[in-house]
């Protein structure tokens, strides 16, 4: 079967995730340049600086985010706009178990407990980070499942305001606003991905290391998404989100799917929230705010709605954002109008803001299918190529 | 005269409802336009209005014209200016407001002569006069028909288009809105009716069209048209000489072998 | 504190809420949108009282007028560039887009703001309290409570008696029907975003009771006026008013005692309350307290 | 290779002529307008029941009771002795029942093949968990319904748009589409709403070829409404005329043809009288 590679022979092969060599071929090269760029510190001909590494890891965390939303509203049609509560739960619940305890000397030569930690194990947090937001998703839903479109958005926005608070004010546990409290550590069996060291006799950086980590992670978290939409679980999903009476009488029970979409995206966050701050290194209340929210509802219409690869190109979009407003700045002609600090005209954080804002709006109305969909437009313009137009 | 000149209607840029039809409302005249479910008799009436955009379509040839010149790019609003309205199919009363702000909808474009139009379709409608703040919602399915058509007037047109009028009305209702439309007819405005019942469009119209898939199959006067066989059966629901139309029963195994050939 | 001083603020509350969450309510109605850019619009039209009144020092009343003129031709302008492109886009995505849209004007106007607290102008007496034995009225409050039924009492009449109010109505049930009456639907839209932004202006005076100033971070409390319109149902401007009402008195009640009876849920807790009362009220009735059920066709 | 007959990759009837649908003097009505009023009828094993009525008569109204969308406010409605009533629309399409709508209600984004896999959900075994990871179960489950619905699809001739978006296809094929989408759901009692509205001669023959073939090859319960005249009248066992809710006659199709209540509401109270001299100008 290989000498005709365009034939499948059998329902399974047809209903396989890459449908023809191109897709594979193109797969394969995408984990090629992604390991270049991971080995960006010592394999290539170029260096990438040790704040660019971190920036790609920062995008592949937020890759996995990005597809708990897509599931959730790209795939279901359930706009959350609650995503931050959910990352925030994931990030506290890894700090609280992987972090370090902080103690004070209280009355009486008593040590006493300022913030709870209990330094465990990666295996332990990860999991439970995602699980601990799923949980909480499972307890959101019965309320989110009854509601329909923009009543659900609202119930959404509510549960960051609310989260915002339990955060700031839940002060053992999560340090409360301002100072915040230490993160979870990288730290699987004893390997530490928060240090350089020699993996198989070749000496990778914090950074490179925490990439290859989160390469992996996204790849199995990546697999799963894909597998989900294309399984009965998907199209039901899909079904709902498009015509929900029709997909109710063809025997999908809607709340059911609905509960089983925003347990998974939660988990999801609570994976990519625990991963991402971990590399932080600081929790503090204010970051789980309506913004945050935002952002990734932003990544997934720049990326693309639905598709697992437009969550990874938004999510790297809106990571490199402010990286594209700092060069921005730093544009002789542009530099005295954008400054980072007030006294300028507009500052390089209000920029982010107002383009996120404009990238929002544009891609809504110019083009609703994202990145995704302009990617799909180049690649079928290739494809008839040179007969294209 | 109101006409439409070889008018082809596209829906979501692929659905192709009305293939090049051409109809003509002369001045003061009823005009019936029969024709199955889903034949492209309302998006006639739409396209004449210029609301095709409200539901995804688009007219991609011909034209629309009010004595002879071009309405098809006007705004609805401009169009009901001109002086062509249209009662919408299912009545479509604003069910919260009252009688009399419904028949004020009406008078949008036409405010000046609200009192003097006011006044005139409560002639015609003696019983909605008498509950000008009943809710609309409330009226029974006659009395909301004849308040849907009184708001259609409320603009004084010399056009009125009138949407399955009959629809879902008793037959004793079917004949007092039957008169009305005569009645409205005779105060001078032309009337493009459209309908299911065919029986009761044919009985009040002078030339009568028929539309079938986006095409338009007959154009005769409607005397004619209620002796034609073809009309009996078809429109009228009666089997007339039967035997010599093949059955749907029958057809399945001519075709069925034709396709295993193929 | 009283119990009657607290219901007093809480209907301020409602007030400068119904204020805002009318804009909602109007917007929502004729075109199905739900627009979280009415936080930003208050901000951007709050910056232009802020301007003529302290800046330009102009009288505070023809500072708001003209403030009020500047924000209804901002409204008509954001909807003709940025909703009218999406017209038949689902709703998820207009709304969406809003909150794009909430972002960049908010940034905008956020501008123009110094780092510190802006007054907005004080033509009641800035401060100025009232004593009936313990109960303290402050002016500013009194003067929401006034505007905000004025407003209302407007509004009702523009919708009840004129040509236009009429014909918004009837595009709110049925756009189909409006259009083919004649009514210009698009100028229905316009009109909506013209008022809610106006609105959004007028609340901006009272958004901070005792200070009269406004700051960027003050749209987290416009904010509030989401969870009221939920409650009320999306479509209700009777619902809107209740809603208002039943938020603010809660919201004023739970900053009177909370802090005594219940000190561990946190220091500002009453700023969380809407959002709590609309969990609990959407739990028990999905389209809020007077939103319309849909009705399914298939 | 040999054609697949529909019988094969679908479960059939079972014995004809066993009652499967009772409905039972159902009242359903909207903020006081009737919309079904006190309709009552039985529908068999192989049989195929038409119901007829113009525009508004309630006939669409059934279906939604039927399937579960609108609770009646007075009445019985049994499946094969089981009560409808309060059930949700997704246990009743489990129980066997299977519609499709008058317009169509196919999810415009997907593949024919995904509409009809669609179709399946009820019948494709496996959890979500087996979803994500998707080995063993959830592969083998696909693959096997995908057999079934490839039949669908060979039956109802839609082999070139199989991988087709539904949204891309003209509208004739697309209710062969939604009938496909039934279909896959090996109904015991099929509602069809309308299938020919809308189509052209030959379309129409082929729906009805289609429908025809289903109730020999299956034997299972065929509900038909349909304003195509026809077509009711030469494939229907038995038609049920309505009018405003009410049922009106009950009867075969040439008992129904020459019912002057039918006639009546199909043609107005005063067909075949001269025209009325206002109109004619």
């Amino acid at each position: 079967m290989r000498l005709r590679p365009g034939l499948v022979t059998d329902y399974r092969s047809d209903a396989g995730i890459f449908k023809s060599v191109t897709q594979r071929v193109w797969f394969v090269l995408l984990i090629v340049v992604a390991v270049y760029l991971g080995g960006g510190g010592s394999l290539g001909p170029v260096k990438f600086s040790p704040d660019i590494m971190i920036l790609l890891v920062y995008a592949l965390f937020a890759s996995i985010g990005a597809l708990g939303l897509n599931i959730i509203t790209g795939m279901g049609g359930q706009i959350s706009l609650g995503h931050a509560f959910f990352l925030g739960l994931g990030a506290y619940t890894a700090a609280i178990l992987g972090g370090v305890e902080q103690t004070r000397a209280g009355a009486g030569g008593v040590t006493e407990v300022v913030i709870r930690g209990y330094g465990l194990d990666m295996l332990i947090w990860l999991p439970a980070a995602g699980i601990v937001a799923a949980l909480a998703g499972l307890i959101v839903a019965p309320v989110a499942t009854r509601l329909r479109g923009l009543y659900l958005a609202f119930v959404t926005v509510g549960l960051v305001f609310l989260g915002e608070h339990i955060f700031r004010e839940a002060k053992t546990l999560t340090g409360g606003a301002g100072n915040g409290r230490p993160t979870a550590e990288h730290r699987m069996l004893g390997f530490r991905f928060d240090e350089g060291g020699e993996v198989f006799g070749l000496y990778l950086s914090k950074a490179q290391k925490l990439f290859f980590l989160a390469l992996i992670l996204l790849l199995v978290m990546g697999l799963a998404a894909k597998n989900l939409f294309r399984s009965r679980v998907g199209r039901a999903l899909a079904a709902i989100r498009d015509r929900d009476i029709a997909a109710e009488m063809m025997g999908i029970p809607l709340a059911r799917y609905k509960l089983i979409a925003f347990v998974i995206s939660s988990f999801y966050a609570g994976i990519a929230g625990a991963l991402f701050w971990a590399v932080v290194g600081r929790l503090t209340a204010e970051g789980f705010n309506f913004l945050l929210s935002i952002k990734y509802v932003a990544m997934i219409l720049i990326g693309g709605v639905a598709t697992v690869s437009g969550s990874i190109m938004g999510a790297f979009f809106i990571t490199f954002l402010p990286k594209v407003v700092e060069w921005l700045a730093s544009l002789p002609g542009l530099a005295d109008y954008i400054t980072k600090d007030p006294s300028g005209m507009i500052n390089t954080f209000q920029l982010e803001q107002i383009l996120f804002g404009l990238f929002i709006v544009g891609f809504l109305i110019l083009e609703p299918m994202g990145l995704y969909g302009i990617w799909i437009r180049v690649r079928n313009y290739w494809k008839g190529w040179p007969f294209s137009y | 005269m109101l006409a439409l000149k070889n008018v082809e209607v596209v829906y979501h840029d692929v659905i192709l409802v009305l293939r090049g039809i051409s109809l003509q409302v002369p001045d003061g005249a009823i005009v019936a336009l029969l024709g199955a479910n889903g034949a492209g008799k309302t998006t006639t009436l739409r396209a004449i209005s210029g609301i095709l955009d409200v539901q995804n379509g688009k007219m991609t040839k011909g034209e629309v014209t009010l004595d002879g010149q071009r309405i098809d790019h006007l705004s609805a609003s401009k169009i009901v200016k001109l002086g062509v309205s249209q009662a919408l199919e299912g009545r479509r009363v604003l069910a919260e407001l009252t009688v009399e702000e419904n028949l004020r909808l009406g008078a949008h474009t036409n405010r000046r002569r609200l009192g003097e139009n006011m006044d005139r379709v409560y002639g015609l409608f003696p019983d909605l006069k008498q509950r000008p703040k009943f809710i609309a919602g409330y009226l029974s399915g006659g009395q909301q028909q004849m308040l849907a058509i009184g708001r259609a007037l409320m603009s004084a047109p010399r056009y009125l288009l009138l949407d399955e009028p009959s629809l879902g009305l008793a037959p004793m209702l079917v004949q007092e809105i039957r008169d009305i439309i005569v009645e409205i007819n005779r105060q001078g405005t032309g009337v493009l009716l459209v309908e299911q019942n065919a029986g009761m469009a044919l009985t009040v119209s002078s030339h009568g069209y028929i539309l079938e898939t986006g095409k338009m199959v007959m154009d005769k006067a409607s005397a004619e048209l209620l002796k034609d066989e073809d009309v009996r059966e078809f429109y009228l629901g009666l089997h007339s000489g039967g035997d010599q139309i093949r059955s749907f029963a029958e057809v399945k195994q001519y075709r069925r072998k034709k396709r295993w050939l193929s | 504190m009283s119990l009657l001083q607290a219901l007093l603020n809480g209907i301020a509350l409602a007030a400068v809420y119904s204020l805002l969450a009318m804009g909602f309510v109007i917007i929502y109605k004729s075109m199905q949108v739900l627009s979280f850019a009415q936080p930003a619009l208050m901000l951007f039209g709050g910056w232009w009282v802020v301007y003529f009144a302290t800046t330009v020092s102009l009288n505070f009343y023809l500072a708001v007028l003209i403030a009020v003129v500047i924000a209804a031709a901002t409204g008509l302008v954001i909807e003709r560039v940025f909703l009218r492109p999406m017209v038949g886009k689902p709703v998820f995505a207009v709304a969406i887009m809003t909150i794009g849209l909430d972002l960049s004007i908010r940034v905008f106007a956020g501008n123009f703001y110094d780092v510190s607290p802006r007054s907005t102008g004080d033509p009641w007496g800035l401060n100025t309290f009232v004593f009936f034995g313990r109960l303290v009225i402050n002016h500013r409050r009194v003067a929401a409570i006034v505007v905000a039924v004025a407003v209302l009492l407007g509004l009702l009449a523009f919708f009840r008696y004129s040509r236009m109010g009429l014909a918004m109505r009837a595009a709110a049930f049925d756009q189909e029907v409006a259009l083919i009456q004649g009514v210009s639907v698009a100028a229905v839209f316009a009109i909506s975003w013209a008022l809610a932004s106006v609105l959004a202006t007028l609340a901006s005076l009272f958004i901070n009771p005792d200070l009269g100033s406004l700051a960027p971070t003050n749209y987290v409390l416009a904010l509030k006026a989401l969870p009221v319109v939920v409650i009320g149902g999306l479509d209700s401007i009777g619902g809107a008013l209740v809603a208002a009402l039943l938020v603010g008195i809660a919201e004023a009640l739970t900053g009177t005692y909370q802090s005594h009876l219940t000190p561990y849920v946190g220091q500002n807790f009453s700023q969380v309350v809407p959002y709590l009362v609309m969990f609990v009220v959407l739990l028990v009735r999905p389209y809020g307290l007077f939103g319309t059920r849909e009705v399914e066709r298939v | 290779m040999r054609a697949l007959r529909l019988h094969e990759v679908l479960p059939a009837g079972g014995e004809s002529g066993r009652v499967i649908l009772e409905v039972e003097d159902v009242h359903l009505s909207f903020a006081g307008v009737k919309a079904v009023d006190g309709v009552s009828f039985r529908v068999h094993t192989n049989e195929l029941f038409a119901i007829i009525g113009p525009n508004g008569a309630g006939k669409t109204s059934i279906f939604n009771c039927i399937s579960g969308v609108y609770r009646p406010q007075q009445g019985s409605i049994r499946f094969q002795g089981r009560d409808l009533l309060g059930v949700r629309p997704d246990r009743i399409a489990g129980l066997g029942i299977a519609r499709t709508f008058q317009n169509i209600e196919l999810f415009p984004q997907m593949t024919v093949l995904d509409n009809l896999m669609l179709g399946r959900h009820q019948h494709l075994n496996y959890g979500t968990l087996a979803a994500i990871a998707r080995v063993g179960k959830a592969s083998r489950e696909e693959a096997r319904n995908r057999e079934v619905v490839e039949g669908i699809v060979e039956f109802l001739g839609l082999q070139p748009v199989r991988k087709s978006y539904v949204s891309m296809l003209p509208y004739g094929l697309q209710k062969r589409v939604e009938l496909g989408r039934a279909l896959a759901m090996a109904p015991q009692l099929l509602m069809l709403d309308e299938p020919v509205a809308g189509m052209n001669l030959e379309e129409t023959e082929d729906m009805a070829r289609f429908i025809h073939d289903i109730r020999w090859e299956l034997g299972i319960g065929i509900i038909l409404v349909e304003h195509e005249m026809r077509m009711v009248m030469d494939l229907a066992d038995t038609v049920f005329a309505l009018d405003f809710g009410r049922p009106i006659a009950v009867g075969t199709p040439s008992e129904i043809q020459n019912n002057p209540d039918v006639i009546r509401a199909y043609l107005g109270e005063e067909h075949g009288t001269a025209p009325a001299g206002g109109g004619a100008a």
